[in-house]
């Protein structure tokens, strides 16, 4: 639908699995660091006086 | 055309005689040329009024949602599919139904006509050898039928009914080399700035009227996810986001119910083709669930189920 | 069997079997004394990485 | 009984966890929960998850325990919880009875110098490599060798080592669960290190005879895992490359050499000498091998009363099988102290409820310091001045511990004192401290649910501890988050439903008849159904167990123990005709004996047991000298004279079972040959007898059976699934042809009796699946709650399963799973009221469209359609909040947004997200 790939991740990991955890979520905020930030589907902040 | 005509005259006086039925649900002539109506019979004397031919493309599941009575209503393969998932989804109780079955030979588009031909159209009328024949104001056209055709109806593969109590005539045979998909793959293979770019343009014209939603058969909830205002999911304005939510958002929920019956393109007063979101999700269902809509009345949808193997290649 | 027995039970072992054992009585209605020699209870399965047939995580 | 309490040298009562004590503890040594592969502290505790989450000081190596000297910790710990004076403390305990599940321990292979497990660091246990693959474990689950750290690309395990060995070791029993472990290691090890890894099983017998198992093998097969029927005799080293060399001989003959880069030894069970000590004092017997000796009859009673065992101190097994015995032991001691039910239990005191609806939200916020684990981080003080700004939020503290008793008491008389009516606690994670904070408001007379926690130690101080002012920052965005939802959350109510007491076993074999009268042991009137006329189902076809006991004597005793039993109903010749209800409220329709009766109960049983296959294979019906295994059990029964008679048997193994259209294992099928080939040879010693089979699988003590067998000089011969024995007729000679595995060539026996040993066949009850919402799978066999942890019961709450239904099994393990299940519901009953969540799914009915995908996508069953007949809102969707568990799947599933979860509902949950915009 023209969402850029990389903002949407999927992953299973269980309770116990930390470190597996850290490191995707390491790995889903530097591939979105390295998106930069988000071009489509920006609102405009409605202005107010 | 007459054939299916006669047939189902004759089949719906006998089910009202016989009070087999309270009403049927079909078509009768519109008052202007391509505009059939749906319409309701409830006397075995007005049956006369039903007529069949390729501008029945209105899907009647829709005016079928909720009946309590008893009901025959004429339906080709597509609507014999929605009330298929009328039936799954309680909407609808298969005894409290007569089916009355039209193999259906494909609908016109009436705005395909309209689009090759200068003035108003008087009348248009189907040839036996498959030709349509339209004439207006100082013209006649004649169309080949083929190319006529409603773009859903070009690439179907479900022509017959599924469910059938009342045969209108013998099964036609199915297309079996059309690509369902040509477009979808073609949308699959762009970048997502070309994508962006496609759906911008796509949905430039929306005026956000609901004209799709209203005449989907899935589209049945009391209260529309739109319509809701705690939370508010969708805004109300012209924003592109908010007419993106609504679109992407209806489509999902037809997700694996859609029937590619062609009612929301039909229905869009500014010719938005909606079908790609739909048909993306349907080709998705087929290829990840191999499931069809509205095949079986025993089978919920693939999104309404949880298999252990389920396909889940996208998690990391 | 006497009529006067104790409404109370020793499990000795806390790992899973002596887990599910005082679990089982403690909610049956007796008060349960688990045993352990170790620190912590969890015994050899919370040793185990993935369980099959499922592969489910052992913790 | 008198019990020694070890010191801990921590008082748990003070301990909070913070770890402090481990940071500055200088003493470390090998970490026996990693098996030694890493190391630990002193002063520890053994895992991250650990219950109770409390510190221990191991006094063997802590410093000053053993010279008097540093004391780090003492001098450190924030809450004074060390204590280098505790003493060992003996304890007398009164109890009215005793359930042993001490467990085992694996075997230690250091004794064989052949496989050099002492010298070698590349072969390890396979305990050890549990820990290596382990995300948890001393490589946070990387796969490396121990010798240079790098990952291996060849790896062996070694089956039976210290198992089904009597050269070597004295362990002659299977410890029953080596295959099974090898087998995931390897595939889990190949999902590690991708599927190249080379993994290779040598083995002598492949036993993956429990419920999905053999389809976890051939799955293995299919992602590559080598399978080499061969038992290894050494490990050498090749040169100082960390590799290692193993000869071996192949399916043809061949010996080979091949190079692997790591070993693992599936080491066996076995009891260690303490516990067979223990035994003694106890005055319990064991086994030849050590385990603890019960009856086939009484799986889990020891031979002294009121004495149970659970687990793999009464047979070698897996998990699945040991939470079976657990809960038959509970049972069993249930069962032997039912009058005293509830005699020692405490009941909490109920302090009334305030009402705080439609009151204006007063919000305590209670930060925690943790002591410095949290306030080392993150500014404590300036995040409660913070709380003070937000809105709603009338009292601010913070506390240096909240968890400790004395602020709860405090934290009460807050919440009285200050009217307040929502409470947030900022501190560590709701998962371990929420339970208890809610105590706390319960204490003081609000709702439980009215409480929020913000995670500002683990999710906060603890990962940002280098950057204190972002760890502060995210403090008040959290505590910012939590007030706005705690702002708009309600009090639930959880209603109370009353358990009918009575319980429905459906199925009157033994299973049925077991768990019936655990059932009534325990003090509940209950119903068996049984769709026969007799009770004892498959039993009634068996001859003899191994121990010897003639199974037609101990049923007769059982059937007459029920039929007297007043508190138990037998409804013979009926069957299920419908029914309604949810846990604690069934009301089943029974149909039978010329009518219908509605029974209520408050649980059910299924053990609807299961059937033998009748073979299509082998020539079966076309000679009176083909036979399945229960039809010999008949004419040894029977004593009939074509036994004495026959000069030559053959057993067919494996037949109908382990095949593609049903690949499972019959699991009961070779101890069945093994010991009927016993009896044969009993009968007459000069018959022949052949047993041709696929794996022998005589698993556990079982085993015993099979040496003696062979030595009574039973002939076995193996045969694989692409060349299968033949059986043709001769005039009036019956000959099995069948392909010798050592010679290769094809082998005639002449044979008298063959025996098949055919499947067991589920009873694919698909209209009792239907009735209580219960699935089965594939094979037909019903699905339990979880394959390890919850055998004997359903996900569905109140319906309880054993027996063949479940799986195929022998007897004793039948009698356990019925007690097991038994003791489930009993669980249930003895609630007598069940309290449901506040926290469950909620249906608005004028939004409901009653699309059904929620009554289809629950796993529980709890949303259903109110009547077309009802009154108010005919037709919709509604939850049955005894049946949510509040997963939240229907609510994300409903197109209508019809559903909400109550305590998560889409505006608590948008307030959070939009304070969370705030941060910016």
């Amino acid at each position: 639908m023209g969402l850029e790939p990389g903002r949407l991740h999927f992953s299973w990991i269980s309770s116990a699995e930390s470190t597996k955890f850290a490191r995707v979520a390491q790995e889903v905020t530097e591939a979105v660091k390295a998106l930069g930030p988000n071009r489509h589907f920006l609102k405009e902040k409605a202005k107010v006086a | 055309m007459r054939e299916y005509t006669d047939k189902i005259r004759q089949i719906a006086r006998r089910l009202l005689e016989e009070g087999k039925v309270d009403r049927v649900i079909g078509f009768k002539k519109g008052s202007m040329p391509m505009m059939n109506e749906p319409c309701v019979i409830r006397r075995p004397q007005d049956a006369d009024q039903l007529i069949w031919d390729g501008n029945c493309g209105i899907n009647l599941a829709n005016y079928l949602t909720g009946a309590k009575d008893k009901v025959g209503v004429v339906a080709k393969g597509c609507d014999s599919r929605n009330i298929v998932t009328h039936i799954i989804e309680n909407k609808l109780d298969r005894d409290n139904v007569v089916v009355i079955g039209v193999p259906c030979q494909a609908m016109i588009d009436k705005r395909k006509i309209a689009a090759a031909v200068d003035g108003e159209i008087s009348e248009v009328t189907e040839t036996d050898d498959g030709k349509v024949v339209v004439r207006g104001n100082g013209f006649e056209k004649t169309f080949d039928r083929a190319e006529t055709l409603q773009d859903n109806c070009a690439i179907c593969v479900h022509r017959n009914p599924v469910i059938c109590d009342e045969p209108v005539a013998d099964p036609v045979p199915e297309q079996t080399d059309v690509d369902r998909y040509a477009d979808i793959r073609a949308i699959d293979a762009m970048s997502d700035a070309e994508r962006k770019a496609f759906f911008d343009d796509m949905f430039a014209e929306c005026i956000r009227c609901y004209a799709c939603r209203n005449a989907c058969p899935l589209c049945y909830c009391p209260t529309c996810f739109v319509d809701e205002s705690r939370p508010q999911w969708v805004g109300k304005g012209q924003d592109e986001n908010d007419i993106r939510t609504f679109h992407f958002l209806r489509a999902y929920h037809c997700a694996g119910r859609c029937t590619d019956c062609g009612a929301c393109e039909r229905a869009c007063p500014v010719g938005i083709k909606m079908r790609v979101l739909t048909r993306k999700l349907e080709k998705d269902c087929k290829e990840l669930y191999g499931w069809e809509a509205g095949m079986s009345v025993d089978q919920r949808p693939p999104l309404d189920a949880y298999k252990p193997n389920d396909p889940d290649a996208f998690i990391k | 069997m006497t009529k006067d027995v104790i409404g109370s039970v020793l499990v000795v072992g806390g790992g899973i079997a002596g887990m599910r054992s005082a679990l089982d009585l403690a909610n049956s209605g007796y008060y349960v004394y688990l045993l352990e020699k170790s620190p912590s209870i969890g015994g050899v399965m919370s040793q185990l990485d993935k369980t099959f047939p499922t592969n489910d995580c052992a913790m | 009984m008198e019990i020694v309490r070890h010191p801990r040298y921590v008082d748990e009562s003070k301990c909070i966890a913070c770890g402090a004590c481990y940071e500055k503890c200088p003493k470390k040594i090998p970490d026996t929960y990693n098996q030694g592969l890493a190391k630990r502290k002193a002063i520890y505790v053994e895992y991250a998850q650990a219950v109770p989450l409390k510190y221990r000081i191991d006094p063997d190596t802590c410093i000053y325990l053993q010279k008097k000297k540093c004391g780090a910790c003492k001098k450190l710990c924030p809450t004074g919880a060390i204590d280098f004076d505790m003493k060992e403390k003996i304890d007398t305990l009164n109890v009215g009875s005793v359930v042993l599940a001490p467990g085992f321990k694996p075997f230690d292979p250091s004794g064989f110098d052949t496989y050099n497990y002492a010298n070698l660091p590349n072969v390890m246990t396979a305990t050890e490599f549990e820990r290596i693959l382990s995300a948890s474990g001393p490589t946070t689950g990387h796969l490396i060798r121990m010798s240079d750290h790098k990952e291996p690309k060849k790896i062996a395990w070694l089956q039976c080592v210290g198992s089904r060995d009597i050269n070597r070791c004295d362990n002659p029993a299977c410890s029953s669960v080596c295959c099974m472990y090898a087998i995931k290691e390897a595939v889990i090890a190949k999902e590690h290190s991708g599927d190249d890894l080379d993994c290779a099983i040598f083995y002598m017998d492949m036993r993956t005879m429990g419920k999905e198992f053999e389809r976890f093998y051939e799955n293995a097969k299919k992602k590559g895992v080598r399978f080499i029927r061969c038992r290894v005799h050494s490990i050498v080293p090749v040169g100082d490359t960390g590799d290692m060399e193993l000869r071996y001989v192949t399916d043809d003959g061949q010996v080979t050499t091949e190079i692997f880069e790591q070993v693992v030894l599936s080491v066996g069970l076995q009891t260690p000498p303490e516990l067979v000590a223990l035994a003694d004092r106890l005055g319990i017997s064991l086994t030849k091998g050590n385990f603890c000796k019960t009856d086939p009859f009484e799986p889990v009673a020891t031979s002294r009363e009121g004495v149970y065992v659970c687990g793999a101190f009464q047979g070698p097994k897996d998990i699945p099988q040991s939470v079976i015995d657990a809960g038959a032991a509970a049972s069993a001691a249930g069962e032997f102290l039912s009058p005293a039910r509830n005699t020692l239990t405490r009941v909490p005191e109920i302090v009334p409820e305030t009402n705080v609806i439609n009151e204006r939200p007063r919000v305590g916020v209670f930060v925690c310091r943790c002591g410095v684990n949290i306030a080392g981080v993150v500014d404590v003080p300036a995040v409660a001045e913070y709380a003070r700004t937000l809105p709603y939020v009338e009292f601010v503290a913070d506390n240096l511990y909240s968890c400790s008793q004395d602020t709860q008491d405090i934290m009460a008389q807050t919440i009285r004192e200050q009217n307040l009516n929502r409470v947030v606690v900022a501190a560590c994670t709701p998962k371990t401290h929420e339970p208890l904070f809610q105590e706390t408001l319960i204490a003081a007379g609000l709702n439980k649910y009215l409480f929020e926690m913000a995670n500002i130690r683990n999710q906060d101080s603890w990962v940002h501890k280098n950057n204190p002012e972002l760890a502060t920052e995210k403090a008040m965005d959290l505590v910012r988050m939590a007030v706005s939802k705690a702002a708009l959350i309600q009090p639930l109510k959880e209603t109370a439903l009353n358990v009918n007491q009575a319980a429905l076993v459906i199925g009157g074999g033994v299973s049925g008849m077991n768990a019936a009268r655990s059932l009534s042991r325990q003090g509940y009137v209950t119903h068996i159904v049984e769709k026969s006329d007799t009770l004892g189902g498959q039993a009634r076809n068996l001859h003899t167990l191994p121990s010897g006991d003639k199974v037609a004597d101990r049923l007769e005793k059982l059937a007459a123990q029920i039929e007297a039993d007043e508190k138990i109903t037998v409804h013979l010749n009926t069957t299920l005709a419908g029914v309604e209800g949810f846990v604690g409220n069934f009301k089943t329709t029974l149909a039978g004996n010329g009518g219908e009766q509605v029974l209520e109960h408050g649980v059910a049983v299924i053990a609807t047991g299961g059937q033998e296959y009748k073979p299509a294979e082998y020539r079966y019906g076309e000679d009176p000298r083909i036979l399945t295994s229960l039809e010999l059990d008949r004419k040894l029964m029977d004593n009939d004279p074509a036994i004495e008679s026959a000069r030559s048997a053959v057993f067919i193994q494996c037949v109908g079972s382990r095949e593609p259209e049903r690949p499972y294992c019959s699991r009961i099928c070779c101890t069945h040959s093994v010991h009927n080939s016993i009896e044969l040879k009993r009968a007459n010693p000069d018959m022949n007898v052949f047993i041709l089979y696929r794996d022998v699988r005589t698993y556990g003590e079982k085993e015993y059976l099979y040496r003696e067998a062979r030595e009574l000089g039973v002939i076995f011969v193996r045969f694989d699934l692409e060349h299968k024995p033949e059986v043709r007729k001769d005039g009036d000679r019956l000959i099995v042809r069948v392909i010798d595995h050592v010679l290769g060539i094809p082998m005639d026996i002449e044979t008298d009796i063959l025996t098949l040993a055919s499947a067991i066949l589920p009873n694919r009850e698909e209209k009792l699946a239907r009735f209580f919402k219960v699935p089965l799978n594939e094979d037909g066999f019903f699905v339990e709650k979880h394959a390890k942890l919850g055998p004997s019961e359903f996900a569905t709450d109140g319906v309880f399963l054993c027996g063949l239904a479940h799986y195929p099994k022998p007897i004793d393990e039948s009698i356990a799973q019925a007690r097991a299940a038994a003791s489930r519901a009993i669980t249930l009953l003895a609630r007598e009221k069940i309290h449901t969540s506040g926290q469950v799914a909620e249906i608005n009915p004028s939004w409901c469209s009653q699309c059904g995908t929620c009554v289809s996508l629950c796993p529980y069953s709890a949303p259903t359609f109110r009547s077309p007949e009802e009154r108010f809102w005919p037709g919709k969707a509604e939850i049955n909040p005894a049946l949510c568990k509040g997963c939240g799947l229907c609510v994300a599933s409903c197109r209508s947004g019809a559903i909400h979860l109550k305590g998560f509902d889409n505006d608590q949950i948008f307030a959070q997200i939009f304070s969370m915009n705030e941060a910016g």
